[in-house]
């Protein structure tokens, strides 16, 4: 089973992922979520994000939780990838990529994975405005 | 004794700063939700980020009775938001 | 708002999917949904599931649900991609791709489609046994 | 009158068919629950498959009242399992 976290300067790249997301025979559902910096942030226009993190710790948070999660649902396989620093309008901040038996423990682990980061892992975002 | 408390995010950007500092009693080895109040009671400019907020002591989520002793690193967690 | 949905011959493949994901400035969160085929099917061994569709019904029924779960679910785009005929143990059988404002909708988005899926759309499977 | 209805998965395998004949009074015109009927009736082997079962006539839904007529192409959709 692998468990992967890790922090990454600036937007979330496809050359992040790289590798990541191995296969294994027991695996029928893989989900990956992809969080996207939108323009409007509430009524005003932004550029980017700057996402602000506390390290080593987020990282060290972020794996953690991943861990958790994996174990709580039983997970074939988990990565998380954040990134750090500005991240523009239609980049991608955030990866998360679950493997399981089934679809139901996917989308269960996606959805407490999110919930999660947003309370526990210390990662800020500061809007740069327009 | 005085405690240099790491701030980020909106927090920092209200405080100007990236840390806020409290003060105890020298000898006093105050517990993390005493530096809660602490900052609270000192810089009500950061109060809004305070709800639900804690402390993490050297890299760690600290419970409320963590007691703080020099040289500890002491970071407000608070209003995080990634994703 | 881009509804897509098809139903291609063998296993899914990402040539099948080229194209298909569109990005918007609303997209805040973009999830993608794989189905595989697993080894396992109860206490015995598959190499394959056969699936048959009943075409063109199947196909149709595949978009119309697409288009409803875009519509109740406020989404900014929506691809679902199924296999037809065998797909071997491994292989992705199915992808569904959604993309919404928010994290929320597009999970449940997600769930709806495949709860869905597997009562509204005629396609059946039959395991290859070993 | 004589229906042949489609089958498919679980049901044509048990039946090792890819349709079953349903047998109707001539000049009669059943609606699409006699259909259902008529298949649990005359073709015990599929029974496991009819609950919940629905017909599709000419490759769309039909509600149980729905009249069947001469050249309708009719379909069992049972147990579909996509996905």
């Amino acid at each position: 089973m692998t468990v992967l976290a890790r922090i990454v300067g600036g937007a979330v790249t496809p050359a992040c992922e790289a590798g990541v997301f191995a296969r294994g025979e027991g695996i029928g559902a893989a989900v990956r979520f992809e969080g996207i910096v939108r323009r409007m942030e509430g009524e005003r226009e932004i550029v980017a994000l700057d996402y602000q993190t506390y390290d080593p710790m987020a990282e060290r948070r972020l794996k953690e939780l991943a861990g958790e999660i994996a174990a709580r649902h039983g997970l074939r396989g988990i990565a998380a990838i954040h990134g750090r620093g500005r991240v523009a309008v239609g980049e991608v901040s955030f990866v998360l990529w679950v493997a399981a038996a089934h679809r139901a423990e996917a989308l269960a682990a996606v959805e407490e994975f999110i919930d999660r980061l947003k309370r526990d892992v210390p990662i800020w975002k500061i809007p740069v405005w327009k | 004794m005085t405690i240099d408390v790491l701030i980020f995010g909106p927090a920092a950007s209200a405080a100007g700063s990236d840390r806020l500092r409290v003060r105890f009693a020298d000898g006093e080895s105050p517990s993390a939700g005493e530096v809660l109040a602490a900052l609270a009671r000192e810089h009500p400019d950061v109060g809004f980020a305070l709800g639900g907020a804690r402390l993490a002591v050297n890299q760690a989520f600290a419970a409320a009775e963590t007691r703080i002793v020099a040289g500890d690193e002491v970071a407000l967690i608070a209003l995080v938001g990634g994703g």
